[in-house]
């Protein structure tokens, strides 16, 4: 049950149609990231479509997608992998204290070369 | 005043287990101009066909209603007891009372007040049937096959083999196709040039078969058995009842630059040339594009080598008029164009090529001599990848094609399995989605390309290519390891996808044929009449109508042929009666008809009538050719005045059969 | 509320003689029911339709007439369903716009093989035939018994 | 600018470039316009006229003018050169025989309205700009224009002229016209409300036959209504029925090719509002099929012998109006 | 003479419509119009209706003759009913008029009983013309606006209206009713102003002393038809607003359970007018044209003690679609004409 919510609730934020997907691989072709992530772009859209959303929502791969949107760009049946990616991450940051990104954590990580922008947009993708 | 007969069949206890037949000819009996009725248990057989017969001969019937199963049944079977009893066949009307009334009804006295409802409506369209016949039209004994590929020449030599003229038009100086581009043929790896040029040749021999190469078709009028089609013999500049094909012009062009598209632009040829050795007819051809004499008046190299005295500067495109029974479509295909495709560098590295190129760097005849060289530094590629699917099976706005193009697969495993035979070194790689080979010994070939080989199939797309360092990047993910693969290969060959040739979709706007979406024609059914066309006396050959490999080209092209020769076979065509006819009277000359005829049957001529006082006008009015017709009707309620009315099911007797029903 | 009760509708239904009346055959063949009310008319193409005709069976007394046909894309004639569904639209639409009941008519594509189709499609509009009533507003009285 | 229009039709006479001139000729009263055709200088001199009552829409004549020997010179409006170009389209008139003057309107006005202002026993009208001065046997009176407007005039769809050989002062523009407010209110009616509204028009109707004559849509060598084979020929509504299917089919036949004139509605002896029905269709087909104007060029196809395999489905009005 | 206060009117009104049913002519959206007197309809100030009032006695579609058809048997109907008496109020002197040019054409032997059973229940209550219009020509015909005929004349004046019966109906009409006595010198007032107004109206004076059966060829043969019919549509909107126009058509209707023979109007103006032997014999518009104003002018005049068939109301002139009409036709065909 729990289970068939969290599907319905990817399908709903992405409005992808994983059932599109023709199991090419050109997704994960195209990954730049592909090596960092446990779970790849074609397989986040087969897992979808089993329902086995949870198993995605643990696994670090939903923070490593760079959401270059190249397997969007690159998928010939316009399943678009990137949108479901970032449907996982939502449903993991709208639980309650589930972002990703802590303020206190920030300090740690800067460094000279990191932009300002980026911590903007990390801020953006990884809390509610 | 018609004499209407009214038959009701039982068929056994199908119709008369729920249906009151006997209450259902009393009944019909009692309607007006009904003279007669008459109910049996098995209308159809022979001892009911002939108690109809003789109802109609001592009766002097009319007409005959005869309520039994459905007209898709057996209304061709009345129609011949009709014919035999000297009753034109077209007096015929059917009340379907079986499948459309006591086999879907249970109560009997609802399926008799039906059944007693749909005969009278029957009867009341049979009130003003009219004999009908079929109208006749003479055959010309000529077909014409459009494009001279292995499609439009197996199809050409089926039909002069039967003894028939035939006229390939093609629009490349030579015939032969796609196919005389392919170095071997799947799954025997027999040269194609081998078993090709052998039938190039007797086309050109047949005296049955005329060619008019470098020509296109420029008009098409008239209609099955009557086809009245133009050809735009455009001008090549040498004369070709003269060219000897001694080769002599081509070898002292001094214009040698020019773009060679046989070999698909990979190496360059002169400004007048052959485009290949076996080319048929073998007669020289003056690129107008490229020739200083045509363009600029100075040269004339080539008419001063030529013995023969064919170079002819000044010739013009020639218009051809010629008559044919039946029209054949032999179109082909193009590989589609991959510039689009970014992702796998096709436009920035000479070294990604399709797999036509790929053909042509293997073939002896083409520019690297048969030795596989990679096109930029001309070397021997070591590591080669092959990409399938490039723009098949895509959905979406994209320019590839939603289709699987069908023969990739196979070729594919051809390239793979003879570059491994010939360069064992080199590691050939094929990235696939799925293969697909649905073909007599088609899976024993890919798992030899495998298993004997060696050549690394890999599940998956790839996602990027890309050139660095003189060499390319290819980045795929092999699906049923899970893992990302980066290869670094020498060589790229994409399986592009294939598409009709441009020039079929003006010319099924000349032929009045359908397309699909994607530019293939349709076929007239796609089970049952796959080699037709929707339009009476139109044959389709080959690719034009689908992706097909060779030998289910040329099975289709024989297939072809024949519907052809049935045709060609006849001294005249009998048509379906049933078709429209425009009262001229009434006819406005609008040309609504026209515009929603499928079949173009619809032409308009100016006509002298005689008006009031004296007078004649001339009037723009409507001319159905009834061996054109089909019969739909579709001008029938474009017409405005109603000058347009379809014998059969006229508008009185649809009008008639409301009314029937109605009260 | 009697009256309602026993309404049996007349429902005249044009067939495209290739798809829909062999589909309403198959429904025959295969013994699916539906209901007696509805009499069919075979012409060869969705395109012979002439608004004439639908408008002659309300006067003559339909209640409701339905026009079925090859799936678009999929006409014997090639065309004929497209140029049909065009008329159909606008003929409805100013049925419409003189304030007839729209569910009055019908377009429905049957092919050869959707014989229970064909059938669920008779019992659903001969049901909606039923709820709608007599037709009053496009009858001629002169046609009345 | 009736001068103008004058001096160019003596013009076309006698220089030969026409034989003979179809325009208006003066009646009994200021608005009671003929049209006719001139085959003499001396007679245009004398009653050819041109002014706020001009509304009869040439086109249709040119059917049959464009068939005599020589041709005609014909003034056509703005929105008369939108018929003429849709007969064209449809091989009704012969080109080559008539040479088309396009000439500017200001829009015409309708005597009725006039009427029903309670303004009785007209004996002269005289336009002074926006104003009409109008002498009556029971004293002068005053109208705006504007209020007494034909409803076509008021909603005018162009004063673009679509085809000419020559065109009299400038061309206008294809204009934003409120033309379909009318059909959207009756759409918006109930469906009762509708039926009613329409059974009050159409039983009016006396089958006189003047919208069907005057329409240049409708010509017909001979009308499916005056033909017994056609089953549908009437010559009087016997019955409510038949209002309604003579008005439907007559708006159905012309559906694509009426161009919106609205003769129909104005030669209506009983003021019928028929060219709504027409309307209807337009805005139908422009919703459905995308924007399309009859006559306003030679190419495009009527809607109704074009299609589109993506076209919406028949079913698509169960979801439109009953508000 | 009787009268009684505009402001009774509609009580009057209620009176008559007890026993008799009631028409008269009633302000529509699209004119006046006759209709059925019923609580709330009041009459219409307008000149004349849209449409005549000859609909009364010929209307548009009448049924004639029913058949009853079951399977091969036929079986025929008289669907003729013999009505009851009904009154039309405020009908103009132009129509009043009518009457009398259709009675000669229906009540002629052999008499139209059809028609005959509805003029002999009519009763007729004419009103004189207070405001004449600019295309009223009836004076023309010698009928006065200011005196029409009819059972019963009323004029309108000062705020009430006065009536006279003329025929035995009329009394008879008049007599239970609640009127006062008096009103001859209010209407006689009345009458002077209309004939005052009638003089001033600018159709006046048509020249129609040549329409005479003598010169029937040369008014037939007259060039002048063809630039006249030039424009004429062919419609019969003339034909159907007129109201002497009589010509009608018989046809069959086939109900699907029988045949329904009726009767309607027909228009001389129409292309398929009078199907004889399958066509109409007169196959140009010019033809028909010149058909339709001939009858009027010529024709009947000359079967009818020089009556012509126009009663001069001017319905064509404004409904006319191209504004070719009855006048433009006298004017031009009967101005210069040499008198035989």
């Amino acid at each position: 049950m729990e289970q068939n919510n969290f599907k319905e609730t990817v399908l709903r934020i992405s409005g992808v149609n994983p059932k599109k997907c023709m199991r090419c691989g050109k997704c994960s072709g195209a990954c730049p990231n592909y090596d960092e992530m446990e779970f790849h772009p074609h397989q986040f859209v087969s897992m979808v479509e089993n329902g086995e959303i949870e198993k995605l929502m643990t696994s670090p791969s939903v923070y490593k997608c760079l959401t270059c949107f190249a397997c969007v760009e690159r998928c010939p049946r316009q399943v678009e992998p990137a949108k479901l990616i970032e449907a996982v991450r939502l449903c993991v940051i709208r639980q309650a204290g589930q972002n990703h990104l802590k303020p206190d954590q920030i300090p740690e990580m800067l460094d000279e070369d990191l932009p300002q922008q980026a911590i903007v947009s990390a801020f953006r993708k990884f809390t509610k | 005043m018609q004499r209407i007969g009214v038959f009701v069949c039982w068929c056994g206890s199908n119709i008369a287990a729920t249906v009151d037949v006997k209450k259902v000819a009393e009944t019909l009996g009692k309607e007006p101009c009904v003279v007669y009725y008459e109910n049996y248990q098995y209308m159809c057989s022979e001892e009911g066909q002939n108690k109809i017969i003789n109802a109609i001969h001592e009766h002097k019937l009319s007409g005959i209603v005869i309520c039994s199963c459905s007209p898709r049944m057996h209304e061709a079977t009345f129609r011949r007891t009709a014919q035999k009893a000297g009753l034109n066949p077209y007096m015929v009307e059917i009340a379907n009372i079986r499948e459309q009334c006591s086999w879907i009804h249970k109560d009997m006295a609802t399926a008799t007040e039906k059944a007693i409802i749909l005969g009278r409506a029957a009867i009341a369209k049979v009130h003003l049937n009219t004999p009908l016949q079929a109208g006749e039209s003479p055959v010309v004994k000529r077909a014409l096959v459009i494009g001279g590929g292995i499609a439009g020449i197996q199809t050409a030599l089926d039909i002069a083999d039967a003894g028939f003229e035939v006229d390939i038009v093609e629009k490349k100086p030579t015939i032969g196709g796609k196919m005389s581009q392919i170095d071997k043929t799947f799954p025997t790896l027999d040269c194609s040039a081998c078993i090709l040029t052998p039938k190039m040749v007797d086309v050109a021999q047949n005296e049955k078969i005329h060619i008019y190469s470098y020509s296109e078709v420029a008009a098409v009028k008239g209609f099955v058995g009557n086809f009245d089609v133009t050809i735009k013999r455009k001008a090549r500049y040498v004369k070709e009842e003269l060219c000897t094909g001694c080769g002599a012009c081509t070898e002292k062009c001094p214009q040698k630059k020019v773009p060679n598209d046989f070999n698909l632009g990979l190496d360059n040829k002169h400004a007048i040339y052959i485009p290949f050795a076996q080319a048929v007819p073998k007669v020289a051809t003056i690129d107008p594009d490229y020739c200083m004499m045509l363009k600029t008046g100075k040269c004339g190299v080539c008419s001063k080598v030529c013995a023969a005295g064919a170079i002819d500067y000044k010739q013009q495109d020639e218009l051809v008029q010629q008559q044919y029974g039946a029209i054949v479509v032999a179109t082909g295909y193009n590989p589609i164009d991959l510039k689009n495709y970014d992702e796998f560098a096709y436009s920035q590295s000479p070294d990604v090529v399709t797999s036509l190129e790929f053909e042509r760097l293997t073939n002896a005849a083409g520019p690297t001599g048969g030795v596989l060289l990679r096109p930029s530094d001309r070397q021997h590629p070591h590591t080669i990848v092959f990409v399938q699917c490039v723009g098949s099976r895509e959905s979406g706005e994209g320019c590839g094609k939603t289709y699987c193009s069908k023969i990739c697969c196979m070729y594919t495993a051809k390239h793979a399995m003879l570059t491994r035979e010939k360069y064992p070194d080199t590691e050939v790689y094929v990235f696939y989605i799925d293969v697909r080979t649905p073909g007599k010994n088609f899976d024993e070939f890919y798992r030899r390309a495998v298993e004997e080989y060696g050549v690394h199939y890999i599940k998956g797309m790839v996602g990027k290519v890309s050139p660095e360092n003189g060499k390319l990047m290819v980045q795929a993910s092999d699906l049923l390891d899970n893992k990302q693969l980066k290869i670094e290969a020498d060589l790229v060959v994409l399986a592009a996808a294939i598409e009709p040739d441009p020039s079929a979709r003006p010319l099924a706007t000349m032929l009045t044929t359908q397309m699909d979406t994607n530019d293939f024609f349709t076929e007239a059914h796609p089970k049952l009449r796959p080699v037709e066309s929707a339009t009476a006396g139109i044959f389709l050959s080959g690719c034009c109508q689908g992706p097909k490999d060779i030998p289910e080209t040329v099975s289709q092209a024989s297939a072809c042929a024949a519907k052809v020769i049935g045709l060609l076979a006849k001294d005249k065509l009998l048509g379906n009666p049933c078709v429209a006819e425009s009262n001229e009277l009434m006819c406005n000359g609008c040309s609504s008809c026209e515009k929603v005829c499928p079949y173009g049957a619809i032409s308009y001529v100016d006509k002298e009538f005689k008006m009031p006082n004296r007078t004649i006008a001339v009037r723009r009015v409507a001319n159905v050719n009834p061996a054109v017709c089909q019969g739909c009707g579709a001008c029938t309620v474009a017409c405005p005045s109603g000058a347009m009315d379809l014998k059969g099911f006229s508008n009185s007797q649809i009008m008639a059969e409301v009314d029937a029903i109605c009260k | 509320m009697q009256v309602e009760k026993n309404f049996e509708p007349t429902v005249v239904a044009f067939c495209c003689n290739w798809c829909s009346y062999a589909g309403a055959d198959l429904s025959g063949n295969n013994r699916i029911q539906y209901p007696a009310n509805v009499k069919i008319i075979r012409i060869p193409c969705s395109c012979r339709l002439n608004p004439m005709f639908i408008l002659r069976a309300f006067q003559r007394g339909a209640d409701g007439v339905i026009l079925c046909g090859c799936h678009p894309g999929d006409c014997h004639y090639t065309s004929g369903n497209y140029f049909a569904r065009r008329r159909m639209t606008l003929l409805f639409s100013m049925l419409s716009f003189l304030g007839i009941e729209k569910e009055r008519c019908r377009v429905e594509w049957v092919s050869a093989a959707e014989g229970a189709k064909f059938a669920a499609t008779m019992n659903d509009f001969v049901a909606t035939i039923t709820r709608l009533g007599e037709n009053k507003k496009l009858e001629d009285l002169r046609c009345k018994k | 600018m009736q001068e103008v229009i004058k001096q160019k039709a003596i013009e076309l006479l006698s220089s030969g470039k026409a034989d003979r001139v179809l325009g208006w000729k003066e009646g009994e009263f200021f608005y009671d316009i003929t049209p006719a055709v001139f085959t003499d200088v001396k007679e245009i001199e004398e009653k050819f006229v041109y002014n706020a009552f001009c509304g009869p829409n040439f086109s249709k004549y040119l059917v049959a003018e464009s068939r005599k020997d020589g041709k005609i010179a014909v003034f056509l409006k703005p929105c008369d050169t939108y018929s003429f170009q849709q007969l064209l389209k449809e091989h009704r008139i012969l080109r080559d025989k008539v040479y088309a003057v396009g000439i500017p309107c200001d829009g015409m006005v309708d005597i009725e309205k006039i009427r029903q202002k309670k303004i009785k026993g007209i004996t002269g009208v005289t336009e002074a700009g926006e104003v009409l001065q109008i002498d009556t046997i029971y004293g002068k009176k005053e109208v705006a224009k504007k209020d007494v407007l034909a409803e076509r005039c008021e909603n005018c769809k162009s004063k673009k002229h679509v085809v000419y050989d020559e065109l009299i002062g400038e061309e206008g523009d294809v204009l934003d016209s409120h033309r379909f407010d009318l059909v959207e209110k009756i759409e918006a009616m109930s469906e009762e409300e509708r039926f009613a509204f329409w059974q009050n028009e159409l039983s009016r109707c006396i089958r006189c036959n003047a919208c069907r004559n005057v329409c240049p849509a409708c010509t017909c060598e001979k009308c499916v209504f005056d033909n017994p084979a056609s089953g549908i020929d009437q010559k009087a509504a016997a019955d409510s029925f038949e209002e309604k299917m003579f008005h439907i089919i007559r708006a159905f036949h012309v559906a694509g090719r009426c161009t919106d004139c609205g003769e129909c509605s104005r030669v209506c002896p009983q003021n019928i509002p028929l060219h709504l029905l027409n309307r209807k269709f337009i805005k139908d087909i422009n919703e459905f099929y995308g924007e399309y104007q009859a006559g306003a060029d030679m190419e495009t196809r009527a809607p109704l012998t074009d299609y589109q395999t993506d076209d919406c489905e028949p079913s698509v009005i169960l979801t439109k109006g009953d508000q | 003479m009787k009268k009684i206060s505009l402001e009774k009117l509609n009580a009057l009104f209620a009176e008559i419509a007890e026993t008799k049913a009631l028409y008269l002519p009633v302000d529509t959206e699209t004119g006046a119009q006759y209709q059925k007197w019923e609580e709330g309809k009041t009459l219409s100030s307008a000149l004349n209706t849209v449409r005549s009032a000859k609909d009364f006695f010929f209307p548009q579609t009448e049924s004639l003759v029913h058949f009853k058809v079951e399977g091969k048997k036929i079986e025929i109907m008289d669907v003729r009913d013999e009505g009851a008496p009904f009154v039309i109020f405020g009908v103009r002197g132009c129509d009043v008029k009518s009457f009398e040019l259709l009675d000669r054409v229906f009540l002629q032997d052999p008499v139209d009983t059809y028609y005959q059973n509805r003029r002999n229940n009519a009763i007729i209550v004419s009103l004189a013309c207070s405001e004449p219009e600019e295309t009223c020509f009836c004076h023309s015909f010698g009928i006065s606006a200011a005196d029409p005929a009819g059972d019963v004349t009323a004029w309108i004046k000062d705020g009430e209206i006065i009536f006279r019966a003329n025929t035995e109906k009329g009394e008879q009409l008049l007599a239970p009713l609640p009127l006062e006595e008096g009103g001859e010198a209010k209407a006689e007032e009345a009458r002077s102003e209309i004939e005052a107004i009638t003089k001033k109206l600018p159709l006046q004076n048509l020249p129609l002393e040549k329409f005479k059966a003598e010169n029937l060829m040369d008014f037939f043969n007259d060039p002048k038809w063809a630039s006249l019919s030039q424009s004429c549509l062919g419609c019969g909107t003339c034909t159907f607003v007129c109201p002497t126009c009589h010509c009608f058509d018989i046809r069959d209707f086939d109900t699907g359970h029988g045949v329904q023979r009726f009767r309607c109007w027909d228009s001389c103006m129409y292309r398929d007018f009078s199907q004889m032997a399958a066509a109409n014999p007169r196959l140009s518009q010019l033809e028909r044209f010149r058909q339709r104003f001939m009858h009027k002018l010529v024709y009947y005049p000359a079967n009818h003690e020089g009556r012509f068939l126009c009663v001069g109301c001017g319905r064509c002139l404004s409904r006319c679609p191209i504004s070719m009409d009855i006048v433009k036709v006298i004017k031009e065909l009967g101005g210069e004409r040499d008198a035989k």
